[in-house]
């Protein structure tokens, strides 16, 4: 099996399905010949040529206006927006048209697509291009939201939105774009949306992360286990739908939870976690669902790793969780 | 017609001129008008329905029978001829008051009611307010309120359909209101670069609610704004169905052979108020509304009918009386279907299968409505 | 003194402001001649003339921006949006520029404005006029965000947020905003930001709302009354700055809370207020905090008493959280 | 100069030509040259400091010492020209690469460099990436990245200088891909409705990252893209000095008397990578941006200076290693800073006070930081 990392892997995604499917065309700024300023649709002009991967004029309201267009004939679109910081210029359509055309219309129309999208800090990009926009499409019901960790999952999650007939946003952890790496299968690779992974068992805390977080949610239960401490660990992998099932079992068997996510905490999708936990685990909680997240202030340059909910943070609320 | 305030002595007036094919009198010369004697005669008859269409909802509303309406009441020749200038086969990216695009489509009158009404007849099953309609039979794409977002989804699907080497040639409406929201930009541009087969059409009707078209930009005509996207602009008489059909047809040539977009001004007038929520009496005088009136697009092409003499007065008559008896019956079997649609339609239609939470919610509305049946109904 | 409606209010607030500070200037769509499609502004631009009472072309993004430049000079705009649906194409420059002007300058810039738009659902007004978007703006570091339920605190908040620093967003209840009456002082009228009112005491359980869905939990709170439940009401009022101790110290009392609110239940404001509470009150409650809030759809046409959030459904949670 | 695939036959080239001054050999026509000879100078020595801040701070990046550069290189003609073509008092609107603009106007070279550093003496508190710098004392506002944000921004600004009565004109740069972009247009129609006193300065520079001008929009020139917004457009050789000037004077002069907004278009070139994180070899070829070195506007200016005997070439090399040694200098001292500030200032300046929940934040992480020291070091 080859080893991929993720724009690999994302670009791995991207070719097959082009080739299973006509219909999935690439669109964005600076993706047709210079393959995505990160590189996740290089060569796939050359293979699918001008019509399929499209070198768009600088608008993300354009990009995803014409992507709707697009999806509402049957094509499929994958639009790229270059940074997750620069999605709010498509907010318009993403959160009045793409969300609604199928309820509006009494399911008549609708215009699936993946929004594909590198979010995330820790690349000193300051707050420009480290943001994480998830929670804004969280909230906007129609939306389906995803957050690969690993190449595996990008690739198999990319895939299974490709396919999936609502829209969905697939986040894409720049932090570790080239940075995780792993065994990938050739060929067809399909992670269902909706599942999240137990990627470690424990009985004394579940943590709750996704993306480029889960690295160091993982980070911080091994030096958990250290000290004793036996961590669940959960990649959600898709947030919206959430797997609040695989949430509810891990907390009925560890009482506690701790939540990472890199968006400031007010209002980010930590709230929506913690809320739910409350409401489904109230009587088996032994201590409140603890958010780590990104700090109340714009993204940082300089002090990015204070910033960010690293391994040492979420260990210490790991330690205070388990002591409370 | 009102002119605008000139910044170059008219120069792009006269770059863009305001094309038109019959005279004030009725007359027309023969040269300039292509469309066959009894598809005007029909046209008539759908400016004559849409009127009607228009009138009657109005009334409605007065009456609190339908919440809201907002029509074309004097826009009906820059609606209807563009629309009957396309192939059935085109998609249709309306604003908000082409309603007779609607229903030219194929959309039958008792569910475009229906929709008016929200309730269990209703297409988008009650989700949409009123006049939001969508009718995917006819390629009629759903209405949205959001100013211009239909601009870029035109292109979009226009270049789907070329992609696929279909020929099909996207129309758009929208305002002259709409010309200053960002989606008119990034359309324009993104079919501009990509020579997208789109046909934008302005209804340039003086108003945006009670903002008048020289607060809307400054700009001689809408069509030079062609110039900054590298497209063809054109400019025409909205009010004159001949000048509007005879742009259309050549636009969508243009289009259809590869030569890409055109950005065709229809100038035109918006009679009555935006809505009915709205009182214009507050922003603009009666002589304005007035002298519009006299230019009425249906007269125009009834005088142009008469000319012809392919109508007698009192064919017209006919079809109006036809007209108001059709929207009569509409009203009547519309009203006759439940005034709500059933309750898990609330959740219907948010993703293609619900998720848990639309599940979960259904059932907690269910047993809400049923501990209280107050849940139901307004206070 | 006085009686007025939410829209006298604001008016009346507009401009004893524009008297007293002649940098304050009024723009928006239908703003200037009109006096605003809901005539808040009316007879602003006879007093004050075209220069501070501007009816802009229809774009939003432009109306934001250009009031941020105007802010950048020194003047103090109060833009409209005139419904808060329409506020997704200004999103860029609200969350990527007002937000983060102070910030991103070290403090050499700011733009502080007051950004007024209706907001809710029960007009009849379909998903596009009818929606609370406030959460967007709560997730956003360097907004302030207020909600007046009344026409006293609407002109007290709003001359509150016009002298403040920094950006506010001022949602104001169309559902109540000719309904909602009451007297209000003449002259300057303060209402400081940040700080809740406990609108009605009570020791069983803490309702915790905000503008239009105030109405519907102060009626709820009376319904409870007569079962012999003594709800304690508090209207947030300003949502960023929250009031946090004022709910904390209410919670404590009651161990209790039921939270209201029109958006979507998913990363909407309740799930924040969940999450604080939980984090610290934990071992005083005796039940989940429950949300009553929109459900996960776009807001529906016909169906919207149900959608809504209003007593039935408030009484319902009460009685299901006490009994819990 | 390369040209764009013409849609109407250079139509608009000819009604927007070309504008410069200083032709091939360095000679000019006297008539043309408002610039007295020792601004000439001046202006020369600061292209030469621009371009030796360029060249050095995209070393410091292939070093690993500052993490990011994007800068101006062979647009020096295009910022210098237009800045000094302003009054001191006007503001400014950049985009992200007229640094030179914010050095023109007083931003110490220290203090830009600490910017790039990011650490304690970085006026922006380390809360921007490299390059974002802002220097309120000069006028020069905050520069962000979200492309064209600016543009309604410079037109407000101006706008509430006309409502005080100051006679304030507001430029803003942005590129031409900018001109895609949402605010663009809004900005444009905007200050042509109301005729805002602002000069929006387009540096065409042909490329945008890695999508060609032609990729960008379909119309022949940006400067007529002034004709969508009734407003004043104008096309000059952004790569002379003496054009460009002149070309600002004139438009500030329209603005200052009322006439409104100008649309200044400038064609220049970007030589190098879009930043120091492109490699533009990916995407074009050499003989394009050969081409353009040749038309180099320092070696531009320095050709006037020389047939007009202002500068010597010894004269020349003196600017060169006196700037060299300016920014060795300025490294020298920004590098002696601590190389992050304070904790605290992690939350200063979200709000004009924090809220609790900073307060709390900053407790936070100073307790999560003695507990721990990793928190404050990357891996
Ligand atoms: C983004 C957005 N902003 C504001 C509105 C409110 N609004 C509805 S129609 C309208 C005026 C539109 O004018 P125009 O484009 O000329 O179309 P017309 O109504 O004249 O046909 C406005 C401001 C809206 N629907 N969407
Ligand atoms: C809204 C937004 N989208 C995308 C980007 C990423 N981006 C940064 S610069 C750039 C190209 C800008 O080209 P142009 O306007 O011509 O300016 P130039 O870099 O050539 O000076 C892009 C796409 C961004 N900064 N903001
Ligand atoms: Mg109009
Ligand atoms: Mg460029």
């Amino acid at each position: 099996m080859p080893t991929m990392n993720i724009i690999q892997a994302v670009n791995d995604a991207l070719r097959l399905e082009m080739r299973r499917d006509r219909d999935v065309v690439v669109l964005g700024e600076d993706v047709g010949k210079f393959g995505g300023v990160f590189r996740a649709s290089q060569g796939l002009q050359e293979e699918f040529g001008k019509d399929r991967v499209i070198d768009t004029p600088l608008a993300e309201s354009g990009v995803i206006g014409t992507a709707i267009g697009m999806a509402l004939y049957g094509l499929k679109p994958v639009p790229e927006i270059q940074f997750a910081d620069f999605i709010f210029p498509a907010m318009d359509q993403i959160l009045s048209e793409v969300a609604k055309y199928r309820y509006r219309s009494g399911g008549q129309y609708t215009c699936p697509m993946v929004i594909r999208t590198p979010y995330g800090g820790g690349i000193r990009g300051g707050h420009y291009h480290s943001q994480s926009p998830e929670a804004h499409f969280i909230h906007t019901a129609g939306l389906k939201v995803v957050v690969p960790s690993n190449p595996h999952d990008a690739k198999g999650l990319l895939t299974s939105a490709i396919r999936d007939p609502d829209p969905v946003l697939f986040f894409e952890p720049k932090r570790v774009y080239r940075a995780a790496k792993g065994e990938v299968p050739e060929g067809e690779v399909l992670v269902p949306i909706g599942k999240a992974k137990v990627t470690r068992e424990g009985r004394h805390v579940t943590l709750i992360a996704w993306g480029a977080m889960w690295h160091e949610a993982d980070q911080a239960a091994r030096e958990a286990a250290a000290l004793g401490i036996e961590a669940e660990v959960l990649d959600l992998r898709s947030l919206q739908p959430l797997d609040v099932d695989a949430i509810v079992a891990s907390v009925l068997k560890t009482g506690r939870a701790v939540v990472v996510h890199e968006a400031p905490r007010t209002c980010g999708f930590g709230a929506e976690i913690a809320a739910l936990i409350q409401e489904r685990c109230f009587l088996s909680l032994e201590a409140p669902v603890t958010r780590v997240t990104g700090f109340d202030t714009p993204f940082p340059y300089t002090l990015e790793s204070e910033y960010l909910p690293r391994a040492p943070r979420i260990l210490k609320a790991i330690r205070e969780v388990v002591a409370f | 017609m009102p002119r605008v305030r000139d910044i170059e002595d008219g120069r792009w007036e006269r770059e863009f001129p305001l094309r038109s094919v019959i005279r004030d009198d009725g007359s027309a010369d023969p040269a300039d008008v292509a469309l066959p004697d009894d598809q005007a005669v029909d046209l008539f008859r759908w400016m004559v329905l849409s009127r009607e269409v228009d009138e009657r909802m109005v009334q409605l509303q007065r009456q609190g029978r339908i919440a809201f309406y907002i029509g074309a009441i004097g826009e009906e020749a820059t609606v209807l001829g563009t629309v009957a200038g396309m192939e059935q086969r085109d998609w249709l990216f309306p604003s908000y008051r082409e309603h007779a695009g609607a229903l030219f489509r194929g959309m039958p009158l008792v569910t475009f009611v229906c929709d008016l009404l929200g309730n269990a007849g209703d297409r988008m099953l009650g989700h949409q307010m009123p006049c939001h309609e969508a009718w995917a039979a006819g390629r009629f794409v759903s209405i949205s309120a959001p100013i211009a977002t239909q601009v870029p989804q035109a292109v979009g699907a226009a270049w789907a359909a070329r992609i696929r080497g279909d020929d099909m040639v996207a129309l758009t409406w929208f305002g002259e209101g709409a010309t200053s929201a960002n989606d008119f930009h990034t359309g324009a541009n993104f079919a501009g670069v990509h020579k997208i087969p789109v046909l934008m059409v302005c209804r340039n009707n003086g108003w945006a609610i009670s903002v008048p078209r020289e607060l809307q930009t400054a700009s001689e005509t809408i069509a030079q704004k062609a110039i900054a996207y590298g497209i063809h602009g054109e400019r025409v008489d909205g009010n004159d169905l001949l000048a509007v059909h005879a742009a259309t047809r050549r636009a969508r040539a243009r289009a259809s052979a590869g030569q890409g977009p055109t950005l065709l001004e229809c100038v035109t007038y918006r009679v009555e108020g935006h809505s009915t929520s709205d009182d214009p009496r507050a922003y603009r005088g009666a002589e304005e509304v007035d002298a519009w009136k006299a230019r009425d697009p249906i007269l125009r092409l009834g005088r142009y009918l008469s000319w012809k003499k392919l109508v007698s007065p009192e064919e017209v008559e006919g079809f109006r009386v036809e007209a108001r008896e059709r929207v009569r019956r509409a009203v009547e079997e519309a009203e006759a279907f439940a005034a709500k649609p059933a309750l898990e339609t609330l959740f219907e239609g948010v993703y293609a299968e619900p998720l848990w939470q639309q599940r979960e919610q259904l059932e907690e509305l269910r047993a809400a409505v049923a501990a209280d049946p107050r849940v139901a109904n307004p206070r």
